[in-house]
């Protein structure tokens, strides 16, 4: 009898518990220090090496279209690019084409330049945010000073250092597209034709990307915050893409744990009864 | 040439299009003429009925939503399936609640649920409030179900139509109340969800077949036996399309004039080639 | 903002049509109702057979468009235009619930009065935002509407939104719970796959596989001969059955559903094109 | 101290921040029960989201497709379209009522026109896919086919007609079709299921996103490294 009220309890177990065990779950597993070996596909191994192939004082552009709702997918691939242009000692200007984007962007960079002593205006810029990435890109395409006019912190153009002998994007060596939606189409449509670019999308877009890695219009590509994690191995660091692989990963253990917990309960429920 | 910008592309979609047209037309126009066509009885409707008379029961209310679906053909079917839920749940006078994103289908839905009170008997029971337009917003409809579901304890949920990512809020909500759910939808990879949630799921184009079914309309039964030739003729073509395919290879010009952008013109040259050598 | 020529043309074109438009009204009620309903089944009908032909006429080869193209662009964003101005009808249908609510002090009216707040504050903002970001009617951007704006949109709206969404994590977990039962065939099936992929497509799968000793390397070998026992081996990998399932044999599901759906969407296309389908319009 | 005075909302900044974090807590409170507190947030969010939406669709969308284009294309004929839009409103009137239903039919009629490039767009190309599956080795092949590429092909189609089948209406089912339909039905179950372990980390990465914003920008608790 005792046996008996045990199983139907766990069968009938109140969701709320099921909820606070995975908010427990996720919290543990953001801080838990495991580092599973990843399997790196081709495009992020690409992605990886079409940085690796710049040389210090390059110039890149990061187009940074994402906020808060993609904040696990997006901000590992961000945080580890500029991780990795920084350690190149690569330039780097960041636009986006969302204001939130534009916030996030540029506080997290501002953040993470600090911790490695690159100072914004003279190794970093941010161009702020412009609604139309079409005119944005066409326009930059020809002259960025005339196309942005100011950085975020309303510094004109043409007086940041990062930019000098920089004058439109056919000077830039390469683009990474680190966005939620379509914005890639425009930065392949409308870019100069020598510019490279690599993308970091969410694993809902990254499906239809593939095409553009078949036909090398994109030269690699980290999807979602899985993705991210698969660079940050090849960069031999831990950053967020680890952490939050090991939390995705760990809720789908506890899924598949009270999955079969429940059925369980279930069988010993009926044999109890029979 | 990636998509269809038109039927040049490949007159191809044409063709089909005019077949799938003729056959639904034809078997529209026999049923109209008196033919008694026949459609077999979905699991799902079961599912509806038993859900309208355990709601009757409790005496509370009863919730209509058509998802985020953007005005169109499945809103018009969504609502032709809210229309009869209402007529029946009339009778008992058990309150409504359609509950929309979208502002055309909500001004749609008024007509359809006020006509439905009428042709039930009740037009005093009718109440434009009834009808709410929460947000366009995906999840401020969501957070506006979410909390409508709980605050009133509905007894039983129909979802039909489109829907996104937020079905699993409306479905799971339902359940935590103990409401009877039933949800039909088209959006194949929200099926999952509502599977797992619901009591009964209506997949894919059985959405269609319920309203044929529920108001034994000539017009819809006629087109169901259509859209099933339509299917017949899909299902003919893959199979001789993969073993042409394999006779011939995959690229050959007669594969790509099946429904390929574009490949319409490569199969006119392979043509002429052929009947100029024949 | 009426400085130029052009704008008064603009301005008396609309009047008139507006004058027009609405002095239609009176004559058209004059119609029987089944003059209404042919009207309606007209207007329906043209609006259709504007698109379809559009779709359907033979286009010139060089500029890929026929005569009905340049203006088919126009008449889709004037769809864009209705459907903005429907969404004022449902807006309008909200404010007045909620009103109603507030002055009668219905039961909750305390929750109405947040409502319809919120809304006349981010209204205000939004469409000072809309305009100042275009540069219209001279309007700017100053310090306020920034703060402002970030406050309501970024750290309000945005996260709401974003923990709304969320909130399917928790609700995934739980109806997972409830429902892969191994109760019958079909929930079994469900259950089974779910499992498999779930674990297949995170880097655990790969690390079980690699740990009870599968093959971790696909080779040329393997690839020209399926049925040798290393090859049998390699395709058991978790994170292969994983894609496999995904790939072969959800693919052709998703297809046979997607005819199923194309097909019927097309006929009901048809039906309501020609005004067949009873009870809606 | 220094971590409270930092944490504290005293500035902007972190005002904003806190205002997050409370929001996020609050549409969180409905997984314990509904309540008060939730129910605020909820009129809020919907308050918000109509007011939010006034900007971007009627100055944008107005202003884009009817204004503009009569101001400086001068395209007259645009001028009807915003007070023929306006029949719309008559819904709510018993007598006028019927008006609006010629611009719902109008729309109506534009998308049932429309239905027909989205059909061939959306649906020809896939069928294109599917009939070009071989099933042996075809004679001029580019590239290596795999035997396992033939299999794959093999249960491509045959999944694909049992679930057709089992979406036929028009017929009883019986004999081998009730088998192959039934066939159907466990094979589309298969496919919820690998689409639903295939959400589960989509939708787990939202989650996270929320909790590391409560983490690491509310309560500054620094998680990652480098």
């Amino acid at each position: 009898m005792e046996q008996r009220t045990l199983w139907s309890r766990m069968m009938a177990i109140d969701r709320r518990i099921l909820y606070l065990i995975l908010a427990v779950n996720i919290v543990g597993a953001l801080m838990a220090r495991v580092v599973l070996e990843p399997n790196i596909p081709p495009a992020v191994r690409s992605f990886y090496e079409t940085i690796e192939a710049l040389q210090p004082g390059d110039i890149v552009m990061v187009s940074s279209t994402w906020s808060a709702g993609t904040l696990a997918e997006n901000q590992p691939q961000f945080e580890a690019v500029l991780r990795h242009l920084m350690r190149k000692r690569l330039r780097f200007t960041i636009i986006s084409f969302t204001p939130p984007a534009r916030d996030i962007s540029h506080r997290l960079a501002r953040r993470l330049t600090r911790e490695q002593g690159y100072v914004e205006g003279k190794d970093w810029a941010h161009f702020g945010y412009t609604p139309d990435i079409v005119l944005a890109v066409k326009g930059m395409s020809e002259d960025i000073a005339q196309a942005v006019r100011q950085d975020v912190r309303r510094v004109p153009i043409q007086q940041l250092e990062v930019m000098r002998g920089i004058k439109s994007l056919k000077d830039y060596k390469l683009v990474v597209d680190i966005t939620p939606s379509d914005t890639l189409t425009a930065w392949i449509s409308f870019r100069p034709r020598d510019l490279k670019i690599i993308y970091c999308p969410t694993s809902v877009m990254a499906a239809e990307a593939y095409t553009f890695l078949d036909s090398k219009q994109i030269l690699g590509m980290i999807t979602g915050a899985k993705g991210a994690y698969e660079y940050e191995h090849l960069l031999g660091i831990v950053g967020l893409g680890t952490r939050f692989i090991n939390a995705i990963q760990f809720s789908h253990v506890l899924i598949i744990t009270f999955i079969l917990l429940g059925n369980f309960a279930m069988f010993m429920q009926r044999r109890s009864r029979s | 040439m990636g998509s269809y910008q038109h039927a040049q592309d490949n007159w191809f979609a044409a063709f089909i299009i005019v077949f799938i047209a003729a056959a639904v037309l034809i078997n529209i126009w026999r049923a109209r003429a008196g033919k008694q066509l026949y459609i077999r009885r979905i699991p799902g409707l079961d599912a509806i009925d038993e859900a309208i008379g355990r709601s009757t029961e409790l005496g509370r209310p009863v919730t209509m939503i058509p998802g985020l679906t953007a005005f169109g053909v499945e809103a018009v079917q969504a609502l032709t399936i809210f229309k009869y839920i209402t007529k029946q749940i009339a009778r008992f006078a058990t309150p409504m609640r359609l509950l929309t994103a979208n502002p055309t289908v909500y001004a749609v839905a008024q007509e359809a649920i006020s006509d439905a009170y009428n042709e039930a008997g009740r037009p005093d029971l009718y109440d434009p409030d009834s009808i709410r337009f929460l947000s366009s917003e995906q999840f401020a409809f969501a957070s506006g179900v979410a909390g409508l579901l709980q605050r009133e304890r509905v007894a039983a949920n129909f979802m039909f139509g489109i829907f996104f990512a937020e079905s699993l809020i409306f479905a799971e909500t339902g359940n935590i109340v103990g409401a009877v759910q039933i949800a039909g939808t088209v959006s194949f990879t929200q099926v999952p969800f509502f599977v797992a949630a619901c009591d009964y799921t209506i997949i894919g184009d059985e959405f269609y077949a319920t309203s044929a079914y529920i108001s034994r309309e000539p017009v819809l039964l006629g087109s169901m036996v259509g859209q099933d030739l339509a299917k017949l003729a899909f299902g003919s073509l893959v199979v001789g399309g993969a073993v042409l395919s394999t006779i011939l290879g995959p690229n050959h010009p007669v594969i790509q004039l099946l429904g390929k952008p574009g490949g319409w013109e490569p199969f006119m040259q392979w043509l002429s080639q052929v009947l100029g050598r024949g | 903002m009426f400085d130029t020529r052009e704008n008064i043309w603009a301005a008396f074109w609309m009047i008139g049509a507006a004058i027009l438009i609405f002095a239609l009204i009176p004559l058209l009620q004059t119609l029987p109702p089944r003059g209404r309903y042919l009207l309606i089944a007209f207007v329906t009908f043209i609006a259709g057979l504007f698109f379809a032909a559009e779709f359907f006429l033979p286009v010139d080869e060089k500029t890929g468009k026929n005569f009905l193209t340049d203006p088919f662009q126009r008449l889709q964003g004037s769809l864009q235009v209705i459907t903005a101005l429907s969404l004022g009808l449902g807006t309008y249908g909200l404010i007045r619930l909620h009103l109603r609510n507030a002055v009668q002090r219905r039961a909750q009216w305390g929750y109405s009065i947040v409502l319809l707040v919120s809304f006349v504050t981010m209204a205000f903002f939004s469409v000072w935002n809309t305009l100042a970001e275009k540069g219209l009617l001279g309007v700017q951007r100053t310090p306020l509407l920034e703060r402002a704006f970030t406050l309501l949109f970024d750290y309000t709206l945005v996260q709401l939104d974003a923990t709304m969404f969320s909130l399917i994590a928790f609700y995934i977990f739980s109806a997972a719970y409830r429902a892969f039962r191994i109760r019958s065939v079909e929930a079994s099936i469900l259950m089974f796959t779910a499992m498999i992929v779930m674990i297949g497509i995170v880097p655990l799968g790969k690390f079980i596989s690699d740990s009870i000793g599968l093959p971790i390397m696909m080779t040329d070998e393997m690839r020209t001969n399926p049925f040798a026992l290393e090859t049998i081996l390699y395709s058991l990998r978790l994170p292969e059955v994983a894609n496999w399932i995904l790939n072969v044999l959800n693919a052709p599901v998703q297809r046979a559903i997607e005819f199923g759906v194309g097909i019927g969407a097309l006929a009901m296309a048809i039906r309501l094109w020609l005004s067949l389908e009873r009870g809606i319009t | 101290m220094d971590w409270l005075l930092a944490f504290l909302p005293l500035n902007f900044e972190r005002t904003s921040i806190w205002i997050g974090a409370i929001c996020t807590l609050a549409i969180y409170s409905i997984l314990y029960r509904e309540n008060p507190f939730y129910r605020l947030f909820e009129h809020m969010f919907v308050g918000l989201a109509a007011g939010y939406a006034l900007g971007p669709n009627l100055v944008d969308v107005i202003y884009r497709f009817w204004w503009e284009p009569i101001r400086q294309d001068g395209i007259w004929w645009l001028s009807f379209v915003v007070p023929f839009g306006m029949y719309l409103y008559f819904i709510y009137n018993e007598k006028y009522g019927w008006v609006s239903r010629i611009v719902i039919g109008a729309l109506i009629g534009a998308s049932a026109g429309l239905a027909f490039q989205a059909f061939s767009s959306r649906y020809l190309p896939q069928l294109q896919g599917a009939l070009s599956k071989v099933l042996w080795y075809p004679p001029n092949s580019t590239g290596e086919i795999y035997i396992s590429t033939i299999l794959n092909n093999w249960i491509f189609v045959v999944i694909l007609l049992a679930v057709l089948t089992y979406f036929t209406f028009s017929f009883e089912h019986r004999g081998a079709v009730k088998r192959t339909a039934t066939l159907g039905r466990w094979l589309l179950m298969i496919g919820l299921g690998a689409i639903f372990g295939n959400t589960v980390m989509a939708r787990m990465a939202l989650l996270i996103g929320r909790v590391y914003y409560l983490l690491d920008s509310w309560l500054m608790v620094r998680i990652g490294g480098g």
